[in-house]
């Protein structure tokens, strides 16, 4: 006998053969796959199987204990519903995604180490956002976008908590791990953005509503959900999460009160519900975390009942806003009828599903001495009532009568809503099959007790007295409400405004700065250069040369007026000595005697003063 | 006087006087072009002697012998024996391939010179063989007055080049240089006079002989004044910064094969004779000097490329370049190392032939469209796409594209100026930067984009004869670029003698008991 | 007796008028007796020596000197004749004939 | 005394009479002053024991050379010119009398001056002796007269030759 | 450590040069040559894989071609570094000139011949980089690959080409030219060596101050690796032919980039002395940045490619993060991410090349239910994104997750935060591609710039096999690597170690 064969193969072997098939063996596929999935649930033996040895990580695929083996029950169950529900759409590529959404919920629940689970985390992430975008809505894009962005936000924390933790203590195994320090801190957060606890759980109204009418169902099944597994499996009495799961529950339902949109309202409602688990972990005994895990499961079914509901409601009008709807009980009467069963079940009336885990976990609250989370644990339940179960109901199926032409939906929505609507009755009324199956089935919990029976009554009515004196008040609104989206979606308008101011001004000013700072500046300093070298290198070179030519200028002024006129002198002189000597030259014996005469004179008187040097000379020459 | 040539032909390694052939064959078939008129036969006869040339220079190549800083095929013969002037030549590893680069561009530029010259080709062939001579000898000349002698002689040729074959403002240009670079190498030859006395009163005997001045101490500050006075005259010669204005016009104004052999050798006369004399004569100024010699060469290099990229005329772009490149030659020497001289050779030998590639492209264009304006041009990658190929690997030489002969010298040159000084030798990249800015900008502007001029539709590609000397170059470029050991190989003994040389004093000077403590001191105060 | 000086002093101071006379005399006869003023001064002197010293010697000299004068005279005066006959006057001023 | 005061009178006149041989206008009276001088020299040879000389200054000087230039003068039959002085006859004069000075300063210098005579009495009286002069002329001095006399017949024959009268046509 | 004396590393950077000078011979016959470059693409991935077992052993070739200049040698050696980046070079060779065929042919592109030469040259280069057994052989390639990417860069030959093509040059050569050099220059200098070494060539030489400066100017100077603020011209080199841009600016010359980065970190400095010298970390806080802003700015962008650029120069961030790091596990992560990214961003280039050749658009915003039409592409889009994002078990997964693993070890808890913020901003910038292309409605047709009229939505059909096959393929590669990483892991532990 095979030990174990992991469920979520299936879904994805689904995922993979469903586009190359015809629409008769696709939807059998449709139905068969989630059906099938259960087969390993009910043969698989507990224990670790599926060890994958990867890069030197192992990596356990198949951790099998009561807690996630109840989980990948409902999950199977659940997506069976769904696809039955769905069962008329001719479109592949949702069910594609579906599959591989359901496959990674599967997946995470069994992963036995962080690596795995992350793995499947993100495989979720990734396959619910085309669900979103299959939603066909103008704004399904946008919000998709937002959900995948927000979840891979809380993916990354929890691959940084993951890491953080692997690389400290050395250990990858996936069990309780202590909230406090980066490692905890990061991991909690990451499991807390899935399961839309504040300040980010503005996702879930926002994307949920945008999915297909079909699609939502998964939604609103597997991302909380699986996130709560976590939290069960890994924050058991993590104190910060009963603040934030009574934050959740409480805000969750004053949204719901201000809401016009249907599945919107629901979403928050989602919200609320979920609070009360994160609250049962942050309790963290025993009972807590059976109320938590038990009210997960109820969740899913009555949660998937509501959502097929007002899904049957939008898919037959057309339109998903309160102020638009009503009176449509008398015409779709079966929907109106399983809507109601939903409701009930989700504000805990006795009988069904809600009033059994909803009780558990407020009975765990007061058991661990928690006043106050009790009191706001009870009112909130009357708070589920108020807005889910009479408020929404009255506003869509009686109010005022819009006169929809509209009938009741294809059977085989009918016929899903029907199974959802009778596991709630059932698990109600014999919660033995739920919580046999706990992860700690030995806790006792008795639901059926009269007290329980009294307040939760008593909180029924004072909720319907409530109702029926503000009824009027009541009335769908109008309303934009504001939640913390508002807040990511203009961080997120402002966040790209800073792309494309700042940083592209930041970018374009790097480019810039090539060109203006380097380029301009290497510019302006190459004209500087030019000039420098033409108009003062070369111009003091050129000065020279003309200073040179100048020079010669002088020269030849020097040469032209002093050494030549010193030679014209002498020749002058010279001219005018011959000028004199030619005078001389008379002819006249007596001048020539004259000359002879003084010649000798002056030959004589020269040798008679001159002659001892003369004479030395002359010596000295020889 | 016959017993004297005897001498020659005994003296060399090779059985015959190989570098006197090649030196004088130029000259000698000058003279006989004076008789011829064909100018068939010119271009016959000038080839043929360009051609043997540079085979007896390849013969250089082939037996020269590695591994002794030695002076190799030395012929050595008395000139003006009172004087103790003598004809002394002789290669070693510094020299021998700038001999080689000068007759393979004289080859080249004879070849380009076939067409596009229109008027007294005689004379202009007579002119490049003179030239061709005097280089070579300048390069070969182990005595300095021969040197100076040769270097004075090689102006004439260069001077009617520019004047008579020359562009519009050739008058000045021709002036210019001529003045630029006779003002130095009389500086110059004061330092030779200078050296040339100091040996006659250290030993007794007048000599030029640089073998002989080697082996003549001198004081540092005798060394210094030297120094200074050769400086000029090489500084004229490269020309570094500040004494560069006479180049780009020069260049501009001078034909292309002028303006290629100015680049290509005539350039490299002066940074050889900072190898050949200023390095090992005077070691201790060249230490002394190398802070300023190294900013200088910096500055050129900056200067020059930054000047460069503002010019709209070809020429006169590379012209600058030329002052960019020359000044990573001195760049190299002054870091006084081995690679840096060994950078600086293989610069010059790779300024050479890029320069000069690039020129002859020029000279192509110019030929073609008679205009050097970078305006005129654009988009002729597409018109003439050989010459635009063979512009485009002879610009990556140019911009020392690794794989290509400027990538080796220009890395050599950096590992030694950066192993000699960090600071200095820093701004030099932005020079290799702006290189890659100026080359490949231009090459943009002219090869590149829209063939928008209509003239330039009507473009020739490269003929046979261009493409054969664009070929050579390439070949030579690739060559170097990609196994450029045995060039250095060559070199290697003679860097390492010079280096020897200098690192000898530099120890000395380290020494407290010598003389050279002034020097010592005053480099400690020089910023 | 009369000191040699005496002699030499007169024979000096008539050598310098004859020196004279030739050179302020226009006539051509009187610059030959100038010179004959001259030869005569050269007498005195060497017959005042020849008595100085006891010796015949300057005596025998004059003689000569006298001879000679006496042929100068003919030869001048036969050159004065053929001058005159040429140019009709004895003014030495007029025999310009070496004035270029 | 006697003795000087003949001197006085020779010396003096030798030179009045000099200085009108060249200052006469006349030449007839400036060669009667070169006369006048020939024989003041002669008397002053005679001072000097010369006698012989003195005779022969009287003979040829004054006999035969002077009537020889008279002669002549009258043969030519010579003007007497208004200005019978050259240009430069200050010139002259100042030379004159430079030289004469300093001919005389250096005469006043001279070892010589004012010495009495070397020679002996004796030597003085056979000075005037004719024979003394023969003895001498022709013994040790024969060579320069024998020139003397060959300048002589030089002189004759040359002063012939100038003075002939040639004819027209041989001129 | 064993060393083999072997041409094979020099072989494998031939084949693709001798393949080069073939196409140049085979210009007019577009069969033969594009053949010719697949057969050397094929025959280069042999010849690289053929080195792998006994590099895996241990083992390391060697091969000296010549002496370049004294001491420096232009020398082969093929580690197991350089053998992972040959690998996925020499690999994705082969897919995209398959892919080169079908969009050269299909968008009618001018001078086949010479991008396919080019495009060898650049491979060959590439490879050569990989297997350089020093720093001047890297280097001298390293310019020989910006040269000869140029002609493809400015492919298309127009304005805008020429512009990109023209930044391009001046970021890769500009900082090369002088930084690198420099580094170069300095290292030698230091050294005495240009070897690489493990552990380093320094051998404890140098003070710590010219160290660092040293390496200061190797970050700068290696501009490929796009590290901010030496990016800018990756953006502008999307001009090329998708292809160029797929294995060029995916694979070969900004992976050159980040292969330098890595090699100056492991095999220059060493991890010791890098983190004796405490560089490590200041890198990695660098490199965030460059990871956070270059994100953000991709954001903005709308053309296709330059989205996909942006996110190259942020993905690049990651390698040299994880270098820098300098923990075994962020190293591994690093030189992992070689291959990673190299399968998922060109998958997503050749989708961003099959969308042109098949409608011409450029534009995010244009992209509206084009998945619908081109399924194939699109998914393949979509994986390539998963992977990119780092979504397991895609092969990006691998990498975050060692990254992070390693900011950890270092201790680095920002480091972290940077890693896990930039994957939120993954999502935010490529998932919008991806739901524009499966779920807007097409946007009606109207007139661009010029006048025309694009392909209208019900004509678009999927690109042709030649495009459509590789695309696919590489997408599947980029899943199966994450799947089957043990080859590329072993490489990287023979790295590690």
């Amino acid at each position: 006998m095979i030990h174990w064969v992991h469920p979520a193969l299936f879904f994805f072997i689904g995922a993979a053969i469903l586009p190359f098939l015809n629409e008769t063996k696709r939807k059998l596929v449709q139905l068969g796959v989630p059906l099938l999935s259960i087969l390993p649930l009910y043969y698989a033996s507990k224990g670790t199987h599926g060890v994958l040895n990867v890069m030197g990580q192992e990596l356990i695929f198949g951790r099998v204990d009561n807690l996630s083996l109840v989980f990948a029950f409902i999950f199977s169950i659940i997506g069976f519903i769904g696809m039955v529900y769905g069962f008329h759409l001719k479109t592949v590529r949702e069910h594609i995604a579906a599959f591989v959404y359901a496959g990674g919920a599967m997946g995470a629940v069994f992963a036995g180490d962080l690596f795995s689970l992350f793995l499947f985390w993100e495989i979720m992430s990734f396959s619910s956002v085309f669900i979103i975008w299959f939603g066909g809505y103008s704004r399904s894009a946008g919000a998709g976008f937002r959900y995948l962005l927000i979840h891979t936000f809380g993916g990354v924390m929890l691959l940084g908590g993951i890491i953080v933790h692997v690389v400290n203590t050395g250990d990858a195994s996936f069990g309780a791990i202590s909230p406090s320090g980066w490692a905890g801190g990061l991991m909690l957060f990451g499991f807390l953005v899935n399961a839309g606890g504040p300040p980010l759980h503005a996702w879930l109204p926002d994307a949920y509503p945008e999915g297909s009418v079909t699609g939502t169902i998964w939604l609103a099944t597997f991302t909380t959900k699986v996130a709560v597994y976590t939290l069960v499996r890994g924050f058991p009495g993590a104190e910060v999460l009963i603040y934030v799961g009574l934050f959740m529950t409480l805000f969750g339902l004053g949204m719901t009160i201000l809401e016009n949109d249907i599945r919107r309202l629901l979403s928050y409602h989602i919200i609320s519900q979920v609070g009360y688990m994160v609250t049962a972990v942050g309790i963290g005994s025993e009972l807590a975390l059976n109320g938590a895990v038990a009210h997960a499961i109820n969740n899913i079914l009555f949660k998937g009942l509501l959502m097929m509901g007002m899904g049957a409601v939008i898919y037959m009008t057309g339109k998903r806003k309160a102020t638009e709807l009503g009176g449509l009980g008398k015409v779709m009467p079966i929907t109106a009828a399983l809507y109601m069963i939903g409701g009930f079940s989700i504000s805990g009336v006795p009988f069904f599903n809600g009033f059994i885990s909803k009780g558990m976990i407020i009975s765990s609250a007061a058991e661990a001495h928690r006043p106050i989370t009790t009191l706001l644990l009870t009112l909130a339940a009357s708070g589920t009532f108020l807005s889910t179960t009479l408020k929404l109901p009255f506003n869509v199926f009686v109010g005022r009568d819009k006169r929809l032409k509209v009938t009741d939906p294809p059977p085989n929505m009918i016929i899903g809503m029907s199974l959802a609507a009778i596991f709630c009755f059932m698990l109600g009324v014999q919660p033995h099959y739920l919580t046999d199956y706990l992860p700690f089935p030995d806790v006792e919990y008795h639901a059926f007790t009269m007290s329980h029976f009294v307040i939760q009554f008593q909180i029924l009515l004072t909720a319907l007295v409530v109702f029926l004196m503000f009824v009027e008040k009541l009335r769908p609104h109008e309303t934009i409400s504001l939640d913390t989206d508002w807040f990511y979606r203009k961080a997120g308008t402002f966040f790209m405004k800073f792309a494309n101011g700042p940083i592209s001004i930041w970018e374009e000013f790097i480019i810039v700065v090539y060109k203006k700072a380097i380029i301009a500046p290497t510019k302006w300093f190459i004209v500087l250069c030019q000039k420098f070298d033409t108009g003062v290198i070369d111009r003091i070179v050129n000065e020279i040369g003309r200073g040179v030519f100048g020079g010669s200028w002088f020269s030849n002024a020097f040469e032209k007026y002093v050494v030549y006129a010193f030679i014209n002198v002498i020749g002058y002189l010279n001219h005018i000595a011959a000028h004199i000597l030619k005078r001389l030259q008379t002819g006249s014996v007596h001048n020539y005697a004259m000359m002879i005469i003084i010649g000798i004179f002056i030959l004589v008187n020269l040798y008679v003063l001159l002659g001892d040097q003369l004479i030395q000379f002359m010596v000295a020459v020889k | 006087m016959l017993s004297t040539l005897g001498e020659i032909f005994a003296k060399d390694q090779l059985g015959f006087s190989v570098l006197s052939f090649t030196i004088f064959i130029p000259l000698l078939v000058a003279v006989l072009l004076v008789f011829v008129n064909d100018e068939k036969q010119i271009k016959k006869f000038g080839l043929l002697a360009t051609l043997t040339s540079f085979l007896l220079s390849t013969l250089l190549l082939i037996f020269f012998r590695e591994g002794t800083p030695d002076m190799q095929f030395v012929e050595r013969l008395d000139w003006i024996a009172p004087l103790g002037i003598t004809y002394h030549v002789g290669v070693d590893g510094v020299s021998v391939l700038l001999v080689v680069l000068t007759t393979f561009l004289s080859v080249l530029t004879l070849l380009f010179s076939w067409k596009g010259i229109d008027h007294y080709f005689k004379e202009y062939v007579i002119c490049l063989l003179v030239l061709e001579t005097t280089v070579i000898g300048v390069f070969c000349a182990l005595d300095l007055f021969l040197f100076f002698l040769l270097w004075e002689i090689m102006l004439l040729p260069m001077y009617f080049l520019i004047k008579t074959w020359g562009g519009a403002r050739r008058n000045y240009a021709s002036l210019k240089f001529v003045l630029y670079t006779l003002l130095g190498s009389v500086m110059m030859l004061v330092g030779f006079v200078i050296l040339y006395l100091n040996h006659q009163s250290a030993t007794g005997i007048y000599s030029f002989d640089l073998l002989d001045l080697f082996k003549v101490p001198l004081t540092s500050e005798k060394q210094i004044w030297v120094f200074t006075l050769l400086f000029f005259g090489f500084a004229f010669k490269v020309p570094m910064f500040p004494f560069h204005t006479w180049l780009p016009d020069a260049h501009v104004e001078a034909p292309t094969t002028g303006s290629v052999l100015l680049a290509g050798v005539l350039l490299k006369m002066g940074t050889y004779g900072f190898v050949r004399f200023s390095l090992p004569l005077l070691p201790e100024a060249s230490t002394y000097f190398v802070p300023l010699m190294s900013i200088l060469g910096v500055i050129g290099i900056i200067y020059g490329a930054l000047l460069a990229l503002a010019q709209n005329d070809i020429k006169k772009l590379i012209a600058y370049s030329s002052i960019s490149h020359l000044g990573f030659v001195i760049l190299g020497i002054f870091a006084l190392n081995s690679e840096g001289i060994q950078g600086g050779i293989i610069q010059m030998i790779n300024h050479g032939i890029s320069t000069s590639g690039l020129f002859f492209i020029v000279g192509f264009l110019y030929n073609r469209r008679h205009t050097r304006d970078i305006k005129e041009y654009g988009g002729l990658a597409k018109q003439v796409p050989i010459l635009a190929g063979f512009y485009l690997v002879i610009s990556l030489s140019s911009l020392a594209f690794p794989g290509t002969n400027g990538f080796v010298g220009e890395l050599l040159i950096l590992i030694g100026a950066m192993k000699s000084n960090l600071y200095i030798a820093a701004p030099a990249f932005i020079g290799v930067l702006l290189a890659g800015a100026y080359l490949l900008w231009l090459y943009q502007r002219t090869m590149m984009g829209e063939l928008n001029n209509p003239e330039n539709k009507k473009l020739l590609d490269l003929d046979r004869i261009e493409i054969g000397i664009c070929t050579a170059l390439v070949v030579v470029i690739l060559w170097m670029g990609i196994y450029p050991f045995p060039f250095l190989r060559m070199m290697d003994s003679s860097v390492t003698f010079i280096t020897d040389r200098v690192a000898a004093t530099q120890k000395m000077a380290e020494s407290p008991k010598n003389d050279t403590l002034l020097i010592q001191s005053k480099i400690n105060q020089s910023p | 007796m009369i000191p040699l000086s005496y002699y030499v002093t007169v024979s000096t101071m008539m050598f310098v008028i004859g020196l004279v006379g030739i050179l302020i005399r226009k006539n051509f006869l009187i610059i030959l007796f100038s010179i004959e003023l001259m030869l005569n001064a050269a007498n005195i002197n060497l017959v005042a020596f020849s008595h100085h010293f006891g010796e015949v010697d300057g005596q025998v000299i004059s003689l000569f000197i006298i001879t000679v004068a006496a042929a100068e005279a003919a030869v001048g005066l036969a050159i004065i004749i053929v001058l005159f006959r040429r140019k009709a006057t004895t003014n030495v001023d007029e025999l310009n004939l070496m004035k270029w | 005394m006697v003795e000087i005061s003949f001197f006085l009178y020779f010396a003096v006149l030798t030179i009045l009479s000099s200085i009108m041989t060249i200052g006469f206008r006349s030449p007839i009276y400036c060669t009667l002053a070169l006369l006048s001088t020939l024989l003041h020299v002669a008397g002053l040879f005679i001072l000097l024991n010369a006698e012989f000389v003195a005779a022969i200054q009287m003979i040829v000087y004054a006999g035969a050379v002077l009537v020889l230039y008279l002669f002549v003068l009258m043969l030519l039959n010579l003007k007497t010119p208004e200005d019978f002085l050259h240009k430069q006859v200050w010139v002259a004069l100042f030379f004159g009398v430079v030289i004469l000075i300093e001919i005389l300063i250096g005469l006043f210098k001279a070892p010589f001056f004012s010495k009495p005579p070397v020679a002996k009495s004796e030597e003085l009286a056979a000075l005037g002796n004719t024979a003394e002069i023969g003895l001498s002329l022709f013994n040790k001095y024969l060579l320069p007269f024998e020139i003397v006399g060959m300048i002589l017949l030089g002189a004759v024959i040359g002063a012939l030759v100038l003075a002939k009268k040639y004819r027209e046509a041989d001129a | 450590m064993e060393s083999i004396e072997s041409i094979r590393p020099f072989l494998a950077v031939l084949v693709s040069l001798v393949a080069a000078g073939l196409i140049l011979k085979f210009d007019h016959h577009p069969n033969q040559r594009e053949a010719i470059s697949i057969g050397a693409g094929i025959i280069k991935f042999l010849i690289v894989i053929s080195m792998a077992p006994a590099v895996l052993a241990g083992a390391t070739f060697h091969y000296t071609l010549f002496t370049f200049v004294p001491g420096l040698e232009i020398a082969f050696k093929a580690d197991p570094l350089g053998l992972f980046f040959a690998t996925v070079a020499s690999f994705l060779w082969i897919v995209t000139s398959c892919y080169s065929i079908g969009y050269m042919r299909t968008a009618k592109e001018i001078h086949q011949t010479r991008y396919y030469s080019c495009f060898a040259i650049s491979v060959s280069s590439a490879l050569a980089i990989a297997f350089s057994a020093n720093l001047l052989t890297l280097f001298i390639f390293y310019e020989i690959l910006s040269f000869a990417t140029f002609p493809l860069v400015s492919h298309k030959g127009n304005q805008t080409a020429f512009e990109g093509a023209k930044k391009y040059m001046i970021y890769l050569f500009g900082t090369s030219k002088t930084f690198f050099l420099a580094a170069l220059i300095l290292t030698y200098n230091v050294a005495g060596t240009l070897d690489f070494a493990k552990g380093g060539l320094f051998n404890g030489q140098g003070s710590p101050m010219m160290l660092t400066v040293i390496y200061i100017l190797f970050i700068a100077g290696i501009a490929k690796a796009g590290i901010m603020p030496f990016h800018a011209w990756l953006p502008a080199a999307m001009v090329a032919p998708t292809p160029v841009s797929a294995l060029l600016h995916a694979v070969a010359v900004v992976k050159v980039g980040v292969f330098t980065v890595l090699r100056v970190i492991f095999h220059v400095f060493g991890v010791d002395l890098m983190a004796s010298l405490n560089l490590g970390i200041p890198t990695a806080f660098f490199v965030s940045f460059t990871i956070i802003m270059a994100s953000i700015y991709a954001l903005t962008r709308d053309n296709l490619k330059a989205r996909l650029a942006y996110s190259t120069i942020s993905q690049l961030s990651y390698i040299i993060l994880g270098a820098a790091l300098l923990t075994p596990s962020s190293m591994t992560g690093s030189v992992m991410h070689i291959a990673n990214h190299a399968f998922s961003k060109i998958t997503l280039f050749f989708c961003a090349g099959s969308i042109y050749v098949a409608t011409h658009k450029i534009k995010i915003s244009e992209l509206n239910g084009i998945g619908r039409k081109m399924p194939w592409t699109m998914t393949a889009f979509a994986i390539g994104t998963l992977s990119m994002i780092g979504v397991p078990p895609a092969a990006g997964f691998i990498t975050k997750w060692y990254l992070a693993i390693g900011s950890i070890e270092a201790n680095q808890l920002p480091i972290l935060f940077v890693l896990l913020t930039s994957t939120v901003l993954n999502v935010a910038y490529f998932v919008p591609i991806v739901y524009k292309a499966f779920f807007h409605k097409p946007a009606e047709l109207a007139a661009d710039a010029e006048g025309n009229y694009g392909i209208h939505h019900d004509d678009i059909k999927e690109a042709p096999y030649f495009v459509v096959v590789p695309l696919v393929f590489t997408a599947v590669m980029s899943l199966l690597i994450g799947l089957f990483p043990s080859y590329f892991m072993a490489l990287t532990q023979a790295v590690i170690q």
